[in-house]
C-alpha cells in the first residue's frame, strides 16, 4: 500500500512538471462560479513545497502500520493542498480550503491519544478562519462581481476605503489562525501534539504555510503591496500595514518561544516553536518590500524543511519508545546515533546557527526589517531568536544527550531506515541551502516580478546579496569544515588519552556515587528558571485559554437560557403567539 | 396526466390502503412505492414542459378545485415527490425490520399527507390551500401520534392544539380577505389586495402571517416544533423537515411576494429568521435527546431561509431555494440514517451515534451533517454561498456576519457528534443496514456530492422558480383565468 | 593564505592568553595579593594539554569543543583585526555582523551538547543557566549592533570602520549604543555581576564540570581566542577598528580593562536577577540610543 | 613536616606493597622534562576539607598569603584538578568520597595531607570510625604536619611538591596504579564490600563473591 500511495504522490508533482509552469484550466459550475487553475510563480513555488513534503512523509509512513484511509485520506489533503495554490478564484481556494480542513480532521481524528475537545478546538477554529475567508470572498464579489483573483485585483483599487479594509481584516485573521498568530493559536498546540506523530508533520510543515500562502496572495497578489502603501501610509522606511503586522509577528514569536520552552511533551515544543517561527515570517510580511517577500519566501522554506525533519524525527523516536516526554526520554544518542545526527542539524537550522540554511532565512528576514529600519522589530526577532536556542537545546538534550530515565531507553535500536531517509533528504537540503543561499533567489525573483517588486541581484550561488552587506554561505560552511577539520586533527594528535568508554554514572557528583535511582537527566527542569524572570513569568503565566473557556462557558450558558424558553407547555406557547400577534398589530396598525 | 392526479392519486391511495392490506403487506408497502415513484417520475416528465401549467376540476361551478404548476412550484414539487419516494423506500425496510402493527395507518396517512401538501403548493385558491393544510395537518397530527407510546401521543395532542390555532388564524384571514374583496382566488386577491383597507391588510397580513408562520416554524411561533419531533419517529421527521415543513414555507413565500407584502414586511420577516436562526443554534448545543436535536437544526435552517426568501434579492432567493432542496435532502438523509440507529438501540440520546459500527452508515452521516454546515464539496455550501453571495451583492453584510457567526455554533454540535463518531474509546456495535436503505442512503449522499460539485444541475431550477416567484404575471394569468 | 590565518590565529591565541593572565593578575592586585604572572594562563593551558588522560564519553562529547573553538576561530576570523590589511578586509566581508551574532553562540551551543552527553546534571544546569542568561544578554547588545547597522546602513563591518573616518568614532557618535554593549559585553566574558552559568559554589563549574585534560585546554585556549575576538569586535564596531599593532593592543587592552574594572567590584547576580537587569537598564540605555538614530538620526 | 613513604605496611601482610624509594627519576625526553616544568607552575587544587584543617585553606589562597602566585589555583570539580588537599582526620564515611574524588581526577594527580591525624590518627588515634594512617587507603605524595600547620607551612608542601614534579619524582598515583590490590584490600576492610561504584571496580568486588 506503501508503495501505492508512494507513486499517487508522485504523480501531482510529475503532473504540475508536465505543465511546466503553465496551467490554466477553468471549469464553469454554474453561471456564476468558475472552477479554474492558474498557475502563478507563487502557487508553483508552494505546490512543490507542499507535494514534495507529503512525498516524504509517505516514504516515512513505510514502516509504521497505516490504514488504506489514512492514505486516502493524505492523499485528498494533498491534492486539496495543491488546488488551493494552483486556484486562480476563490471558490476553487475555498474548496480547496474546506476539503483540507475536513480532511486533515478525519486524519487527525485517527491519532491514539486524540480526544475531543482537541479535536472540537481544530474544527472550530479551522471553520471560524474559513468562515472568515467566505465573508471576505463574498464581499471581494460583491464589488468586483467575480471570485477571479486577476478580476478582484484589477478592480480592488475602486472599492471604498472601510471596505478595502474589512477585507485585508478578514482574509487576515483567516490565515492568521491557519498559521496561529498568538490568541489565534488556541488550537495549535494541542492539534499539533495531540495528531499522528507523522501527520503532525504535515500540519506544521505544510499546513501553516497555506496560511503563509494565502497572506502573500492576498497581500502580493489581490491588494498588492504598492496598494498597501497607498492605503496606510509610510513609516520609517516602511508601511504602516507592515508595521503593525512586524510587531504582530513578533510578539507572536517571542511569547510562542517562551511558551515553547516551559513545555515538557516534545510535540507540544515543537507546537510552539512552529508558531514563533511563522511569527517571524509574518512580521515581514507586510512589509512590501523585496527583502520582505524574499526573507517569508525564505523562511516559509526553511521551516518547512526544518519542521518536516524535526517532527518525523520525533515521531521516529516515539514510535521507538513510546514516549513523548522530555522527562520519560534521554540518553538516546549512543543508542540512535543517526536519528541524533539529523535533529541536530534540525536545531542548528532552527536556532539559524550559520553553516545551514537556517541562517540564509533569518538573515533575508533582518534584512528586511534594516531595509525598512523598522529597529525595535528587528531587535524583538534577534531577542527572540536568542530566546529559542534554551529551546532547540533543551530538545536535543531532553531526547538524545543526559541520561536515560527508564531502563528500556538503554537498549533501543536506532529507528528504521524508513524514517531516516526523509531525513537524510531533509538534512542534505539544509546543508546545501547554507552552502547556497543565492541559489534560491532565482526561485524568488519571478514572484517578485508577479507582485511588481524589484528584484534581488543575483550573482553567484553561494552568495546571499542585500542592501546591508552580504554573506558567502559556501565560504562560511567551506571555512567551518576546514577549520573544524584541522582542530579536530590537532586534539586527535595530542597524547593525553581519551578515557572512552566511561560508564554513564562516572561524573563527578562531590564524591557521592549516582545509582540507577538517581534522578540524573535534567529534561524536567528546564526553563523554571525563566519562571522567576519577572517579565518571562509576565508571558508564561498569561494564555488564551481563560478567554476560550470563558466564551465555550458563556455560549453554553446562553444555550441554556434561551433552550429553557422551549421546555415551557402548550399554554404558554400559545400566549407567546396571541401576545407577539397583538404586539405586532399594534405596532403595524400605528 | 392531469395535474389534479397529483392530490387524487394519493387520496386514492390512501382509502385503498386497508383494501391492500388484506392482499399482503408487500402489496400495501408496494403500493406506496408504486404510487411515489408514478409522482416522482411524473414531476420530472413535467421539468421538460413549458410551465405554469392549469388544470380545473369543476364539481358544479363555482365549486371546484384548479391547480397551477409553475415553475416554483415544480421545485418543491419535484422535492416532495422525491422526498416521499425516498420515505416509501426507506419504510420498505422499516416495517421488515421493526414490529409495528400500525403499518396500514402510516401508508394511510403517509399518502394523506403527500396529498395535502402536494395540493397546498399546486392549489391556486386561498379556501383550497386552507382545506389542503388542514389535510396535511391532520395526516401530520396521526404521523406524530401513530407510535402510540406517551411522547408520541403527546406530540400529536400538541401538534393538534398549535394547529388548530394556525387554522383559526388562517380561517379569520381568509374570511376577511372575501369579506373585502369577495374572492378567494389567489390571482385575483393579489390584484387587489392595496384596494383592501390598510388598517384591515395588516391585519389579514399578520394572520395569514401567524398562521403559515406558526406552522412553517417560525420564531417565536416555533415552541412546540421540539416536542413533536422528539415525540414522532425519525422517519416521520424526516417527512416533517423535507416535506410539510417546506409546504408551509411554499405557501408563506408565495403569498407573501404576491400580495406584495415584501414591500413592508421585508425586514420584519429576516429578522424573525435571523432570530430564528440564532435561538434554535443555540438551544441546539445542549440538546441530549438527537431527535430533538436534529429539530433544532431543522429549526436553524428555516430560519436561514426564512432570512434569504425574505430578502427581495433574486440572488440570494435563487440561493436560498438551493439551499432548501440541499437541506431536505440533507435531513432527509440523516433523520432516515438516525431511524436505523434509533431502532438498533432503542434510544434517542445524542450517544448511539458514537455506538454504531458501520462504515457505509457514517460516510453517509458525516456527509450529510458536513452538507448541512455548508462545507464543500457538498450541496449545503453552494447554497450557502450563494445565499451569501446574493447578501452581498445587496450589501446586506450584517445577515452575512451573523450566518457566517451562528454557523460556527452551528458547527460546535455537529462535530461533536462526528467526534462521537471517530472515538476509537467507545464500544461500536454493528448496524445491520438493510439493502434498500442501502440505495436510499447512497441515492441521497450521492445526490449531496452531486449538486456540490455539479450545481448547475439544480441552479437551473432554482432560478426558473425564482424569477417564478418574484415575476408571477404567467402564474396569475393562469390564476386569473380559472373559470370557475 | 592559510598562513596568514594561521599567524591571525597565533596572535590571538598569545593575545589572548596573556590579556587572560592580566585579567588574574590585574584582579589579584586589585585584592591586594600578587597574584598569578601575565603567563599563568599559558603555563595551565599547556600543562591541561599535557595530562595524561582525560575523560571522554563519547564522541559527541569529543566533539563538543572542537566545534567550540571552531565557532571562536570563524568569528576571529571574519572580524577584521587589522582595519587597513586587504586580505583581512577580503575576508571579512565574506560574512556580515548577523552572522558574527550567531556565530558568536554557535560554539557554546556546540559545547553544549559535549556537555549534555556527559550527563552531569551541574554541567547542564550551567548551560541551561547560561542560555537563559544569553536571553538577557544579548538583548542590549543586539539593540546597539542594530542601532550601528542601521546608523551605517550596513552590516558589513569593514563598512562601519570606514565610516568612522569621516563620521567620527561611534563611541562618541552613539554613546548610548556604546554603554549597552559594553554592559552585554561584561557578561560575554563572563565577569562578575553576569557570571552565574559557572559558579562554583554552586553548580561546580557549569558547563566545564566534566571536561578534563586536553579538552580543558582546549576550551581555555578557544576561550582567550574568542576573548580577543569579542574586543576586537567592541573596537571595530566604536573604535573605528585598529590599523597597527600598537593601535590594537592599546585600543582592545582599554575596553579590556574596563570590563575587568566592572567585573571586580560586582557581586553575582543570580539569572533570574541578571536578566532583569539586562532587560531593564541597558536595554533602556539602547533604546534610547536606537530611537535616536532612527527618529533623529 | 615530613615526606611520605611507604615505610610498612602494618595494616596487611598478606600484600606486599612494591615500594620504591621516592626520588626516582621517571622522566627521560625533553618534551617530558618540559611537561614537567609547567605541571609545576600549575596546580589545580580541589581543596577536600575533612577536619579542622580546612580554616587553614582560605587564608592560604586569599591576599594574606596567595598561592595563586605560585601557579596554585583552586577549582570546583575533581575532573579539573591535579591535586587534593585532605586538611584532618579522615573518618570512614568521609574516606569513601575522597577515593571516589581521588579516582575521578585526571593523571597525574597528588595528594597532600594536612595536620597529624592523616599521619598516625592524631587525637583520634583511638576512634571506632576515622582511619589512622591515611597513606594505607591512599598514596599521599605530601603530608604536611602541624595541629593545624600554619599556611606558611602548607605553602611549603606546595613548593615541596612542585619541586618533585619538576624533578619527576615518581608521584603517588604511580603507586597506586603499581599498587591498587594492596589499596583496594585496605580500603576494603574499612569500608565494606561496596567500595566503589562496581564499574570501577569489578574486578574486585566479583573476586570476593559479593554483588554490587
Amino acid at each position: 500500500m506503501n508503495s501505492i500511495f508512494l507513486l499517487l504522490n508522485l504523480l501531482p508533482i510529475l503532473f504540475l512538471y508536465q505543465f511546466g509552469g503553465d496551467l490554466h484550466v477553468s471549469l464553469s459550475l454554474t453561471k456564476e462560479f468558475t472552477l479554474s487553475l492558474s498557475q502563478t510563480p507563487l502557487g508553483t513555488f508552494f505546490a512543490y513545497l507542499s507535494l514534495i513534503s507529503f512525498l516524504l512523509v509517505t516514504i516515512a509512513q513505510k514502516s509504521k502500520k497505516t490504514s488504506f484511509s489514512y492514505y486516502a485520506l493524505q492523499f485528498l489533503l494533498s491534492i486539496a493542498m495543491l488546488a488551493i495554490v494552483l486556484a486562480g478564484d476563490f471558490i476553487t481556494f475555498f474548496i480547496g480550503w474546506e476539503i483540507m480542513t475536513w480532511s486533515s480532521y478525519f486524519l487527525i481524528s485517527k491519532s491514539s491519544d486524540i480526544d475531543t475537545k482537541s479535536l472540537q478546538k481544530y474544527i472550530l477554529f479551522s471553520l471560524a478562519s474559513a468562515f472568515s475567508l467566505i465573508a471576505g470572498m463574498v464581499i471581494a464579489y460583491s464589488f468586483a462581481n467575480s471570485f477571479d483573483f486577476n478580476v478582484i485585483q484589477n478592480s480592488f483599487h475602486t472599492m471604498p476605503f472601510n471596505i478595502k479594509v474589512a477585507l485585508i481584516v478578514l482574509f487576515s485573521l483567516s490565515f492568521f489562525t491557519k498559521a496561529g498568530v498568538i490568541g489565534l493559536h488556541y488550537w495549535v498546540v494541542d492539534t499539533y501534539s495531540k495528531a499522528p506523530d507523522l501527520f503532525s508533520s504535515i500540519l506544521s510543515a505544510v499546513m501553516s504555510k497555506m496560511g503563509i500562502y494565502g497572506l502573500f496572495l492576498v497581500y502580493g497578489h489581490l491588494v498588492g503591496y504598492a496598494e498597501l502603501k497607498d492605503m496606510f501610509g509610510v513609516i520609517l522606511n516602511g508601511t504602516d500595514f507592515g508595521y503593525v503586522l512586524g510587531w504582530i509577528g513578533v510578539i507572536t514569536s517571542i511569547i510562542a518561544t517562551f511558551k515553547a520552552i516551559t513545555q515538557d511533551e516534545v510535540k507540544r515544543l515543537l507546537a510552539y516553536s512552529s508558531i514563533a517561527q511563522l511569527g517571524y515570517i509574518i512580521a515581514v510580511i507586510g512589509m512590501g518590500t523585496s527583502f520582505g517577500v524574499a526573507g517569508a519566501m525564505y523562511h516559509t522554506l526553511i521551516h518547512t524543511i526544518i519542521k518536516l525533519l524535526l517532527f518525523i524525527n520525533v515521531a521516529a523516536i516515539v514510535a521507538q519508545t513510546g514516549k513523548n516526554k522530555f522527562s520519560e526520554l534521554g540518553g538516546l544518542i549512543y543508542r540512535t546515533p543517526v536519528s541524533f545526527v539529523m535533529l541536530l542539524i534540525g536545531i542548528i537550522a532552527l536556532a539559524g546557527m550559520p553553516p545551514l540554511g537556517g541562517f540564509a532565512s533569518k538573515f533575508m528576514l533582518y534584512n528586511a526589517a534594516i531595509d525598512s529600519k523598522f529597529a525595535l522589530i528587528l531587535v524583538g526577532m534577534l531577542f527572540s531568536g536568542a530566546a529559542s536556542f534554551l529551546y532547540c537545546y533543551k530538545l536535543v538534550y531532553g531526547i538524545y544527550l543526559g541520561h536515560p530515565t527508564s531502563k528500556d531507553l538503554e537498549t533501543q535500536k536506532e529507528v528504521p531506515i524508513s524514517y531516516l531517509i526523509p531525513q537524510v533528504i531533509l538534512a542534505l537540503l539544509l546543508v546545501a541551502t547554507g552552502a547556497f543561499p543565492g541559489a534560491f533567489i532565482k526561485v524568488i525573483n519571478p514572484i517578485l516580478i508577479e507582485f511588481s517588486l524589484n528584484t534581488i541581484p543575483y550573482t553567484s550561488m553561494g552568495v546571499m546579496q542585500s542592501a546591508v552587506g552580504n554573506f558567502n554561505g559556501l565560504f562560511i560552511i567551506s571555512a567551518f569544515v576546514v577549520i573544524f577539520v584541522f582542530i579536530l586533527l590537532l586534539i586527535w594528535r595530542i597524547k593525553s588519552k581519551a578515557k572512552n568508554n566511561l560508564n554513564r554514572f562516572d561524573i563527578s557528583y562531590c564524591g557521592e556515587v549516582p545509582s540507577k535511582n538517581t534522578q540524573l537527566h535534567y529534561g524536567y527542569g528546564f526553563g523554571t528558571d525563566l519562571y522567576r524572570i519577572k517579565f518571562v513569568n509576565a508571558i508564561l503565566k498569561r494564555s488564551s485559554s481563560p478567554f476560550y473557556e470563558a466564551l465555550a462557558t458563556q455560549t453554553k450558558k446562553t444555550a441554556g437560557l434561551l433552550s429553557r424558553m422551549y421546555y415551557g407547555n402548550i399554554h404558554n406557547t400559545m400566549i407567546i403567539i396571541l401576545l407577539f400577534f397583538s404586539a405586532l398589530y399594534f405596532i403595524g396598525v400605528n | 396526466m392531469s395535474l389534479g392526479y397529483y392530490f387524487l392519486l394519493p387520496v386514492i391511495f390512501s382509502f385503498l390502503t386497508p383494501y391492500f392490506r388484506k392482499l399482503g403487506t408487500s402489496a400495501l408497502r408496494g403500493s406506496s412505492v408504486f404510487l411515489t415513484f408514478i409522482l416522482f417520475v411524473q414531476t420530472l416528465e413535467y421539468t421538460g414542459v413549458s410551465l405554469p401549467q392549469i388544470s380545473q376540476f369543476s364539481v358544479a361551478p363555482p365549486i371546484g378545485i384548479a391547480f397551477v404548476l409553475d415553475n416554483f412550484s415544480l421545485l418543491f414539487l419535484l422535492i416532495f415527490t422525491f422526498s416521499g419516494f425516498m420515505v416509501s423506500l426507506y419504510m420498505l425496510w422499516y416495517f421488515k425490520a421493526n414490529d409495528n402493527t400500525n403499518e396500514t395507518r402510516f401508508y394511510v396517512f403517509f399518502n394523506m399527507l403527500l396529498a395535502g401538501s402536494i395540493g397546498m403548493i399546486l392549489s391556486c385558491d386561498i379556501f383550497n390551500v386552507y382545506i389542503f393544510f388542514e389535510i396535511t395537518g391532520i395526516s401530520s397530527y396521526a404521523l406524530a401520534a401513530y407510535n402510540k407510546d406517551k411522547l408520541g401521543l403527546e406530540a400529536g395532542i400538541k401538534y393538534l392544539i398549535i394547529g388548530s390555532i394556525a387554522s383559526i388564524f388562517i380561517v379569520f384571514a381568509i374570511m376577511l380577505i372575501y369579506l373585502q374583496i369577495g374572492t378567494v382566488n389567489i390571482g385575483l386577491i393579489a390584484q387587489r389586495y392595496s384596494e383592501i383597507d390598510p388598517k384591515i391588510a395588516v391585519l389579514i397580513a399578520l394572520m395569514l402571517f401567524i398562521g403559515f408562520g406558526t406552522k412553517a416554524e417560525l420564531f417565536p411561533m416555533n415552541f412546540w416544533a421540539p416536542d413533536i419531533y422528539q415525540g414522532s419517529s425519525s422517519h416521520v421527521n424526516g417527512l416533517f423537515s423535507a416535506i410539510v415543513a417546506k409546504s408551509y414555507l411554499f405557501v408563506f413565500f408565495h403569498l407573501f411576494y404576491l400580495f406584495g407584502l415584501n414591500t413592508k414586511y421585508t425586514l420584519l420577516i429576516m429578522s424573525l429568521g435571523a432570530i430564528t436562526f440564532l435561538v434554535s443554534e443555540f438551544t441546539a448545543l445542549n440538546q441530549k435527546d438527537i431527535k430533538r436535536l436534529f429539530a433544532y437544526s431543522t429549526l436553524g435552517q428555516l430560519g436561514i431561509l426564512f432570512m434569504a426568501l425574505a430578502s427581495n434579492s433574486s440572488d440570494t432567493i435563487s440561493g436560498a431555494l438551493f439551499h432548501l432542496a440541499s437541506h431536505s435532502i440533507s435531513k432527509l438523509l440523516i433523520f432516515l440514517v438516525l431511524g436505523i440507529l434509533i431502532s438498533k438501540f432503542k434510544s434517542t440520546k445524542i450517544t448511539i451515534v458514537g455506538d454504531f459500527k458501520s462504515l457505509f452508515l457514517s460516510i453517509v452521516l458525516i456527509i450529510g451533517f458536513l452538507s448541512i454546515l455548508g462545507i464543500p464539496p457538498f450541496s449545503g455550501f453552494i447554497g450557502k454561498i450563494l445565499i451569501l453571495k446574493g447578501f452581498a451583492l445587496s450589501h446586506n453584510y450584517i445577515a452575512i456576519a451573523f450566518i457566517l457567526l451562528v454557523s460556527i455554533v452551528e458547527a460546535v454540535y455537529f462535530f461533536r457528534l462526528i467526534a462521537l463518531m471517530l472515538d476509537k474509546k467507545r464500544t461500536k456495535t454493528s448496524v445491520p443496514v438493510g439493502f434498500v436503505n442501502y440505495i436510499v442512503l447512497s441515492v441521497l449522499a450521492i445526490l449531496i456530492v452531486l449538486f456540490g460539485v455539479y450545481p448547475s444541475l439544480l441552479t437551473h431550477y432554482t432560478d426558473l422558480a425564482t424569477n417564478a416567484l418574484l415575476q408571477p404575471h404567467s402564474y396569475l394569468q393562469f390564476a386569473l383565468g380559472v373559470g370557475l | 593564505m592559510i598562513f596568514q590565518i594561521i599567524l591571525l590565529i597565533m596572535l590571538a591565541y598569545v593575545v589572548g592568553f596573556i590579556y587572560m593572565g592580566l585579567y588574574r593578575n590585574i584582579t589579584a592586585r586589585i585584592q591586594g595579593r600578587y597574584g598569578p604572572t601575565v603567563y599563568q594562563t599559558f603555563y595551565d593551558s599547556i600543562k591541561l594539554f599535557s595530562k595524561k588522560n582525560s575523560v571522554s564519553y563519547g564522541w559527541m562529547f569529543y566533539l563538543g569543543p572542537v566545534i567550540m573553538a571552531t565557532g571562536a576561530v570563524l568569528t576571529l576570523i571574519l572580524v577584521p583585526v587589522f582595519s587597513d590589511s586587504d586580505f583581512l578586509r577580503s575576508v571579512t566581508t565574506q560574512g556580515n555582523l548577523f552572522l558574527l551574532l550567531y556565530l558568536m553562540v554557535l560554539g557554546p551551543l556546540g559545547n553544549a551538547l559535549a556537555v549534555g552527553t556527559g550527563g552531569n546534571p551541574f554541567g547542564v544546569m550551567g548551560v541551561v543557566r547560561g542560555l537563559t542568561r544569553l536571553i538577557g544578554l544579548e538583548l542590549p547588545f543586539y539593540i546597539a549592533v542594530v542601532g550601528l547597522i542601521i546608523a551605517s546602513n550596513s552590516s558589513d563591518i569593514v563598512h562601519i570602520i570606514d565610516l568612522q573616518k569621516t563620521t567620527g568614532l561611534n563611541i562618541l557618535v552613539h554613546p548610548f549604543l556604546f554603554i549597552a554593549a559594553m554592559i552585554s559585553m561584561v557578561g560575554f566574558f563572563g565577569a562578575s555581576p553576569f557570571d552565574i552559568p559557572g559558579a562554583p559554589q554552586e553548580v561546580y563549574s557549569g558547563p566545564r564540570t566534566e571536561f578534563s585534560g586536553k579538552f580543558l585546554a582546549l576550551l581555555m585556549s578557544q576561550g582567550s581566542i574568542f576573548a580577543f575576538a569579542k574586543l576586537v569586535l567592541i573596537i571595530d564596531l566604536f573604535l573605528g577598528g585598529a590599523d597597527s599593532l600598537w593601535m590594537l593592543v592599546i585600543k582592545t587592552f582599554a575596553i579590556f580593562i574596563t570590563i575587568i574594572f566592572i567585573g571586580i567590584v560586582y557581586g553575582r547576580y543570580k539569572v533570574e536577577q541578571a536578566v532583569d537587569f539586562l532587560m531593564k537598564i541597558p536595554t533602556l540605555i539602547g533604546v534610547i540610543g536606537l530611537v535616536r538614530i532612527i527618529w533623529f538620526g | 613536616m615530613m615526606e611520605s613513604g611507604f615505610h610498612g605496611c602494618d595494616l596487611d601482610d598478606s600484600l606486599k606493597c612494591k615500594l620504591e624509594e621516592s626520588g626516582t627519576q621517571n622522566t627521560h625526553s625533553v618534551m617530558e622534562k618540559a611537561a614537567a616544568w609547567f605541571r609545576s607552575r600549575s596546580i589545580f587544587v580541589v581543596a577536600y576539607g575533612t577536619g579542622c584543617g580546612a580554616i587553614e585553606m582560605p587564608p592560604t589562597f586569599t591576599s594574606r598569603y596567595d598561592a595563586e602566585r605560585m601557579g596554585v589555583v583552586g577549582v570546583a570539580t575533581p575532573r579539573q584538578a591535579d591535586l587534593i588537599i585532605l586538611s584532618g582526620y579522615l573518618a570512614y564515611k568521609t574516606l569513601r568520597r575522597v577515593i571516589r574524588t581521588y579516582e575521578q581526577m585526571q593523571k597525574p594527580k597528588y595528594i597532600i595531607t594536612l595536620g597529624s591525624c592523616p599521619i598516625n590518627g592524631g587525637m583520634y588515634w583511638d576512634s571506632y570510625n576515622t582511619i589512622k594512617k591515611l597513606d594505607d587507603y591512599l598514596p599521599v605524595d605530601v603530608s604536611v604536619v602541624g595541629c593545624m600547620p600554619r599556611p606558611e607551612a602548607v605553602i611549603d608542601g606546595f613548593s615541596l611538591l612542585q619541586k618533585r614534579i619538576k624533578n619527576g619524582e615518581k608521584a603517588g598515583w604511580e603507586k597506586y596504579d603499581e599498587n591498587l590490590d594492596f589499596y583496594k584490600k585496605n580500603q576494603k576492610r574499612v569500608l565494606g564490600n561496596h567500595v566503589d561504584p562496581s564499574y570501577e571496580t569489578d574486578w574486585y568486588n566479583l573476586e570476593n563473591g559479593s554483588e554490587v
